[in-house]
């Protein structure tokens, strides 16, 4: 073993031209988005943060049902504990929204450790209905906290967002509104969680754990045999997924300063509509949920006004991608033309093997 | 002139609010037809009954549309998260159909701290509030001959938490006036089982039963109310029993159920864009929808008339200050009654954002042939508008 | 010293007992042969030492601990590595993808500092040239050297090998015994079922016959493949 | 007395939800689908009885002895061409297939019935009641009770006494090897659901009665299905109705402690029971 | 015209191949028995003639009809029927309940009924109320031939049914097989139990790998042919 390692015979790569590409496609792309409230409108900037925060959400899905094998239905459980955390640090604790957003992630965090223990329990659908149930009990629970409105909801004081972090160097460096100064804040904080979420996720498929989760979706029983802790998978994907999840409610809430029970815990908002990102991008893939939100967006931009119509659609929609291309636009799109923008496969190549 | 005045409007014209905003469309081509309508341009917009929804609409209004001023009607879920962004946002927003509580203590940070809430710059809001209310409803009790002790069927939500509270809701003023009030707590929407109000109720010999539940719930309550064999002489309801349709559901156990009437075609008042009467307006809507009127008819209406009055006394409609200011010192005759914001009848923390229009009891009396009529039966508070009859009992 | 040890270990599916108080020691360094029919129990026996299954009763020690309950990813820590007889690799990874899980999980070492290792057990098994490609197309022989190689990848102490020479030519049959002799040359204690007895004895010191979940036989393979009741069992065809 | 009157309330209100969970517990037993859109199917069936009532004048019990054929119908045809599509080891698809069916239905209905809340006409049998010593027991919650009893009876009765109802537990315990004795595992399936859907719209007619439907309350409602199957064990259709009761008696007791706990109460009993029992009460032995 | 014969027969499992080009007949009224090592193929062989796993049409012919492209629940009202891999006994249902699901859904006529399956098994007449699950292995595959033969088939296949069976019990279940035979059916067995493979069958196939290697009557194979074929190497 080290005299191979002194004298390397064999190269082990993971990137491919189109990752190269698109590796350097995405730095570009994100200097571009960072760079977006220099010279777009708000409109874009609101539409982007919209995309963004979507995408998070789904990415954490995406790990957790497509790479965990964990069919969570109850993610808002995740997004609700996080703004509602993000609403006690301001109101209750007098912080500022900004590290608040922190704290909604840590919330969400500490509920998913007694949710985990108390799901993990439970196997396929009735972990699905599981996580669902308990998602309705944080919302119920949540609807009796008279101090954050109780069952009514309640407003960010208008005090705490006028004054959050850095809006006024934002309004005075761009030249714009109070208001505008704080899009365009959450929007960088949004790109800055989306960026490294993905960054964070794609950085995790390709270590072990990576391997690891593939491994455990594959064969369970085998994986075990050589040494994969499937167990400390699932905790690991299940804790990230609520950290996240967490992180980007509190973000939406901060964007959004106001929240309710029903708003924050609901599950058509933050399940339903992520789980069609993932389905309609393809799941199971870090480039799924990037098309799936794109899909989404121009839908709901296109459909919205259209009212029940629209969401006919979504859920028609849903089914046909399902039943017809049950790997997503994406699964597609790699099948036609095997390109992979975020590969995580170990190519072994060198010795007798030839070729780089 | 040249370029149309832009107005952004949020109702919730899909979902299980929609019956709020069915009139939306009639108001709407009216205004569209109407002299000043010409002026404007309206963007409608479908909160699809869903608060995260609405935030979104009013956000890609202000953003995308550049709207000049906000309209938005129905229910808290609806009025608050898009006055909580117009307010964020500046931009002058109207808003309407929501009492005032909710709608002003539901937005601020903490509802619980009176010394924390603020006032809005850019936020006006014209309805009646608790305090109307809780004065049409003990009003009309007072008509009859009880034992004063009254039930609460109050929901954990923004009208349930508001009417309940202990210091700007029901319980301090019903204890002035010498009610007992049996308040088992509050309930969550969408509840199947009302066994433990009903017990709770039948244990305090409750003969006046008041609330604001959700349409469902009242149903599946007074139902199971009945066959408990508890039988209230009085059940004045707000919102459940607000539409025809749902007085309806309840067979021929809705008769002399009581409510709050906002607006109706009695109501002797006339537009300040058509100059029709109420009843023309409740007709000319049953005569394009053949459907009967319902109460958030006038109230849509007043909401267009206000922005028209509002936009007729500003020079610059793009100047959002001078907008909220023009909006601040309304003084309209609207089809709800007169609207100016000088803190008639309020606590000075709501003085400058809140005015209130007129409000009275009525009961749904079973029509002959089926159907159900919404007759005044009080109007201690706005002797103008006339009653139809007096208050009866339950039998 | 024995590396491995079972008391009195039984297991049973409903009303079948598949392992009935089966007792033996494997020395450490030991190459043992396990034969039996089919349906015997020799792959259960396989599952309870590596902790797949867990026993109904009896004790099981893996270097003088007692794993009996211990779940079967610490096993695979503590030196246990095998292969399943009915293959089951990893379908979406690559192969070489398959050894590195093993590798980097099973001696919890990161995977650069096992990449080398899982390149030389590619050589080895013959598996290089299908390095990179997903371990569900290999045909049954490249599955069977596959699960030999990702059980060495772990770099076991004790090595179980379930079937792993069926189905072979004579000339692959040679290079496995090659792979298996200087697996075991290198200290790693071996147990092999196994259905080809020439490959078998070949290479164990020490053959366990299994009949009904029981051990009729345990000793030198000449000896206990000169037993007739061995011979009747197992070679059903010479009755 | 009051807290005898609570769990009489409780078992009753438990009737209901056991009947709107059996058909989906006939469905989650033989394939395993977790179907969300089922709410919405009791709606929708609600719905159809109340067109049946509204058009041709019908009283409520005829109008859903007519529209159970149909729903027959259409769960047969849902199942064969639909969901039978979905099945597999993954439970993804028929999530999202029946997720997808959930929102397409409700805003279908919302396109043609409006938000309107409806209710079926029931004349003096909604409010009447029996007594009995000091308690009150509506006419209507014991006929539904009693339902749910009739249904699980019959449902019983066709699982164990009907080679029809021999050929549901050989096609859930295996379909390949149920296809081998020449049953077709689609056809199973489909008359399956469509059975289920009977019950569907003996559910639909008893939520029409009791209160105001409109076509958003379905997921309300599915949640507790859901408990009561989980509840009761995979299968067991006895155990639905032991579920029902469980999540009903919960309520109305959490509620007699103070409404808030209400329906806080019946998601932590059923967290409770899962707690102790992850696979339920009744578990099938094999699975 | 052979009873039921295979053309270039191939199965795959996803990307993997387990049979290549296996070609195989049945002629009426005979036994034929499939042996081979652990994964050669036998399963999938008989999964493919059942219909579990399609194929081309063409490749399987039953009594002249192609019948490749159907499906098990088609197959088996031809006159196919399968005693699986594993017995597969349905373990909701009684003893009883397996036997009769055997016809499910058709009235069939010949010898088989419940009661000459319980002349055949005696034992299963006592148990005929047990699930068939809490029964001895032995007896639970008399259940899954006697539920095989109750839609009388013309033609039996099955697999491994001496699987993990005392000798005592397989002699049982082998005793059975003339009877079987007698009623009309042709069978193909599978068996790893060489020696038995060769006490009932006409004729023998010895797969290797998803190929058939050897073919031959019982007497005129040699062990070592056998052996050879069975293994890949010389004994
Ligand atoms: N998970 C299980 N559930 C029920 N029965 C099982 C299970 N695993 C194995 N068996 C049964 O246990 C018995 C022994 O099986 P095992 O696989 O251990 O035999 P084996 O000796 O390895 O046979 P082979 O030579 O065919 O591999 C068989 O009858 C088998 O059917
Ligand atoms: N469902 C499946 N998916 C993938 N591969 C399979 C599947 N079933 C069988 N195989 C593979 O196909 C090959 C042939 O298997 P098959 O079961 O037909 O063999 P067999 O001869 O019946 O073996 P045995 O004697 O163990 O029953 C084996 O390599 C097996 O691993
Ligand atoms: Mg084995
Ligand atoms: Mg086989």
């Amino acid at each position: 073993m080290s005299d191979i390692s002194t004298t390397p015979r064999y190269v082990v790569t993971t990137h491919t031209t189109a990752s190269r590409i698109a590796a350097t496609g995405a730095v570009i792309l994100f200097l571009v988005l960072v760079m977006v409230p220099f010279f777009a409108g708000r409109g874009l900037i609101q539409d982007l943060f919209f995309i963004l925060t979507m995408l998070v959400l789904a990415q954490f899905w995406n790990l957790l049902a497509g790479y965990g094998g964990l069919v969570s239905i109850g993610q808002q459980a995740f997004v609700g504990m996080g703004a509602y955390a993000m609403f006690g640090g301001v109101i209750l604790a007098g912080m500022d929204p900004i590290p608040a957003i922190l704290l909604g992630g840590v919330a969400a965090f500490l509920v998913a450790i007694p949710t985990a223990f108390f799901a993990f329990r439970l196997q396929g659908p009735y972990f699905a209905i599981g996580t669902w149930v308990i998602a309705e009990v944080m919302r119920l629970i949540m609807a009796q906290v008279k101090a954050l409105g109780g069952g009514t909801g309640t407003s960010l004081p208008r005090s705490a967002t006028r004054e959050m972090w850095a809006t006024e160097w934002i309004a005075g460096m761009l030249d714009v509104r109070n208001s505008a100064a704080r899009d365009i804040l959450t929007y960088w904080l949004a790109l800055l969680l989306a960026a490294a979420t993905i960054a964070g996720i794609y950085w995790l498929l390709r270590s072990k754990r990576g391997l690891a989760l593939s491994a455990v979706r594959d064969n369970p029983e085998a994986a075990k045999s050589v040494g994969v802790d499937a167990g400390r998978m699932k905790w690991l994907v299940f804790l990230t997924s609520a950290f996240g999840t967490g992180l980007a409610g509190a973000l939406i809430y901060v964007q959004k300063a106001r929240i309710s029970p029903d708003a924050a815990f609901s599950v058509t908002d933050w399940t339903a509509y992520v789980l069609f990102i993932v389905i309609i991008g393809g799941i199971g893939t870090i480039e799924g949920p990037i098309i799936g939100v794109i899909i989404f967006f121009l839908l709901q931009a296109l459909l919205a006004d259209y009212g029940t119509w629209y969401l006919f659609t979504l859920g028609i929609i849903g089914i046909v991608v399902m039943l017809f291309a049950p790997r997503g636009v994406w699964g597609l799109i790699s099948d036609k033309t095997g390109i992979q923008l975020f590969p995580v496969r170990r190519r072994l190549s060198g010795g007798t093997l030839g070729e780089e | 002139q040249g370029a149309k005045i832009r107005l952004g409007y949020v109702s919730p014209q899909s979902g299980p609010l929609a019956a709020f905003s069915e009139a939306d469309q009639y108001i709407l081509n009216g205004f569209a037809n109407s002299e000043v309508g010409a002026n404007f341009e309206v963007i409608v917009k479908d909160s699809q009954s869903n608060p995260n929804r609405a935030a979104d609409v009013a956000g890609e209004l202000i953003v995308d549309d550049e709207i000049d001023m906000m309209l938005v009607a129905s229910t808290p879920e609806t009025t608050n998260p898009v006055t909580t962004t117009c307010e964020a946002e500046e931009v002058p927003c109207i808003s309407t159909v929501a009492p005032w509580q909710p709608w002003f203590i539901g937005q601020q940070g903490n509802p619980g701290d009176p010394s924390s809430w603020e006032r809005f710059y850019y936020s006006y809001h014209f309805f009646w509030g608790l305090e109307d209310i809780i004065g049409v409803f003990t009003a009309m009790w007072n008509q009859l001959d009880t034992n004063k002790s009254v039930g609460a069927l109050y929901p954990n939500d923004g009208d349930g938490n508001a009417w309940g509270d202990p210091v700007v809701g029901f319980p301090p003023v019903l204890a002035d006036q010498g009610y007992t009030l049996s308040d088992p707590g509050r309930y969550q929407n969408l509840t199947d089982d009302f066994s433990a109000q009903i017990n709770a109720f039948k244990q305090s010999n409750v003969e006046i039963v008041t609330g604001v539940p959700i349409p469902p719930d009242f149903t599946t309550f007074w139902t199971q109310a009945k066959q408990q064999g508890f039988t209230p002489k009085a059940a004045s309801i707000g919102k459940a029993i607000l539409f025809p349709q749902a007085v309806e559901a309840l067979g021929d156990t809705g008769h002399n159920l009581s409510s709050e009437v906002w607006w109706s075609p009695s109501h002797p008042f006339n537009s300040s864009l058509t100059g029709e009467s109420s009843a023309d307006l409740a007709g000319g809507f049953t005569a394009a929808t053949g459907r009967q009127w319902t109460q958030p008819i006038g109230f849509v209406h007043a909401l267009f008339e206000m922005a028209a009055d509002v936009m007729g006394r500003v020079t610059d409609s793009g100047d959002a200050d001078a907008v909220a200011e023009a909006i601040a010192a309304s003084q309209l005759e609207s089809i709800v009654g007169r609207i100016a914001f000088d803190g008639a009848g309020l606590p000075p923390f709501a003085a400058a954002n809140v005015a209130k229009t007129p409000l009275v009891g009525g009961q749904w009396r079973l029509r002959d042939g089926g159907g159900y009529d919404l007759v005044i039966v009080d109007n201690s508070s706005a002797p103008n508008i006339p009653t139809g009859g007096a208050m009866e009992e339950i039998s | 010293m024995s590396i491995l040890s079972l008391k009195t270990v039984s297991k049973s599916f409903g009303s079948l007992k598949v392992t009935d108080d089966v007792s033996f020691e494997v020395p450490e360094g030991q190459a043992l042969g396990i034969i039996g029919p089919n349906g015997a129990g020799k792959s259960t026996l396989f599952n309870l030492i590596t902790g797949n299954l867990t026993a109904d009763a009896g004790t099981i020690r893996f270097q003088d601990q007692d794993v009996t309950r211990v779940p079967a990813m610490q096993r695979c820590f503590a030196g246990v590595g095998r292969s399943f007889q009915i293959p089951q690799p990893f379908d979406h990874l690559t192969v070489f993808e398959n050894l590195l899980v093993a590798a980097s999980h099973g001696r919890a070492l990161d995977e650069h500092e096992v990449e080398a290792d899982c390149a030389r057990i590619l050589e080895q098994t013959e598996l290089l040239p299908v390095a990179n490609k997903p371990a569900g197309g290999l045909s049954l022989l490249q599955r069977k050297r596959l699960e030999m190689a990702r059980a060495l990848a772990t770099d076991p102490k004790l090595l179980l090998l379930d079937e792993i020479a069926g189905g072979l030519t004579d000339a692959e049959c040679v290079a496995l015994i090659d792979t298996i002799r200087s697996v075991h040359a290198r200290g790693v204690t071996i147990i092999w079922i196994e259905h080809v007895l020439h490959a078998l004895t070949s290479v164990v010191e020490r053959l366990l016959v299994l009949d009904f979940g029981k051990i009729i036989g345990i000793g030198d393979p000449e000896d206990i493949m000169s037993r007739p009741e061995v011979k009747e069992i197992y070679l059903g065809i010479e009755v | 007395m009051i807290w005898v009157d609570t769990v009489v309330q409780g078992v009753l209100l438990g009737g209901l939800y056991a009947l709107f969970a059996a058909g989906l517990s006939l469905v989650f037993g033989i394939m395993r689908l977790v179907n969300l859109a089922h709410g919405d199917l009791i709606v929708m069936a609600a719905y159809l009885i109340l067109v049946l009532v509204t058009v041709l004048g019908l009283p409520p019990f005829l109008a859903a002895a007519v529209a159970a054929p149909v729903m027959f119908g259409i769960g047969w045809v849902l199942q064969k061409y639909l969901l039978n599509r979905t099945l597999g080891s993954d439970i993804l698809p028929p999530l999202l297939v029946t997720f997808g069916l959930s929102i397409a239905l409700q805003n279908a209905l919302l396109e043609g019935f409006s938000a309107d809340s409806q209710r079926l006409p029931t004349g003096a049998i909604s409010t009447s009641s029996l007594e009995i010593g000091a308690l009150n027991i509506g006419v209507l919650p014991l006929l539904t009770f009693a339902s749910a009893i009739a249904v699980i009876i019959g449902l019983n009765q066709l699982f164990y006494r009907t080679s029809l109802g021999r050929a549901f537990r050989a096609t859930s315990d295996d379909p390949v090897t149920a296809s081998l004795m020449g049953i077709k595992p689609g056809h199973v399936f489909a008359t399956a659901t469509a059975i289920a859907m009977l019950v569907v719209t003996l559910a639909a007619l008893y939520l029409g009665m009791r209160a105001n439907f409109d076509p958003n309350i379905g997921p309300a409602r599915l949640i507790y299905a859901f408990q009561a199957v989980i509840i009761g064990g995979l299968g067991s259709l006895w155990g639905t109705l032991a579920g029902g009761v469980i999540i009903g008696v919960s309520q109305t007791i959490g509620a007699a402690i103070n409404p808030e706990w209400q329906i806080l109460a019946g998601h932590v009993a059923f967290l409770l029971v899962l707690l102790v029992r992850p696979r339920g009460l009744f578990p099938r032995a094999v699975d | 015209m052979a009873l039921l014969e295979t053309s270039g027969l191939t199965a795959h499992y996803g990307d993997f191949q387990a049979l290549f080009g296996v070609d195989i007949r049945l002629e009426q009224g005979e036994t034929v028995a499939i042996i081979g090592a652990n994964g050669a193929g036998k399963t999938t062989l008989m999964r493919s003639l059942s219909g579990v796993l399609q194929n081309a049409p063409d490749m399987i012919r039953l009594d002249g009809t192609a019948i490749g492209g159907l499906s098990a629940e088609d197959v088996m009202p031809l006159g196919l029927a399968m005693v699986p891999e594993g017995r597969r006994l349905f373990p909701s249902l009684s003893v009883e309940e397996n036997l009769l699901i055997g016809t499910y859904g058709r009235k069939v006529d010949g010898h088989w009924t419940l009661e000459t399956i319980y002349d055949l098994f005696p034992i299963l007449r006592e148990r005929r109320n047990s699930p068939g699950t809490a029964l001895s292995g032995g007896q639970q595959q008399m259940v899954a031939i006697g539920r095989a033969l109750m839609s009388n088939p013309k033609v039996l296949l099955c697999d491994e049914i001496s699987l993990g069976l005392a000798p005592v019990v397989i002699k049982d279940i082998y005793a059975a097989v003339p009877k079987i035979q007698e009623s009309g059916a042709s069978l193909i067995v599978v068996e790893q139990d060489i020696g038995q493979a060769m006490k009932v069958a006409d004729r023998v196939y010895c797969m290797m790998e998803g190929r058939v290697t050897l073919e031959g009557t019982p007497d005129t194979l040699s062990r070592d042919d056998i052996h050879n074929a069975y293994f890949g190497v010389s004994a």
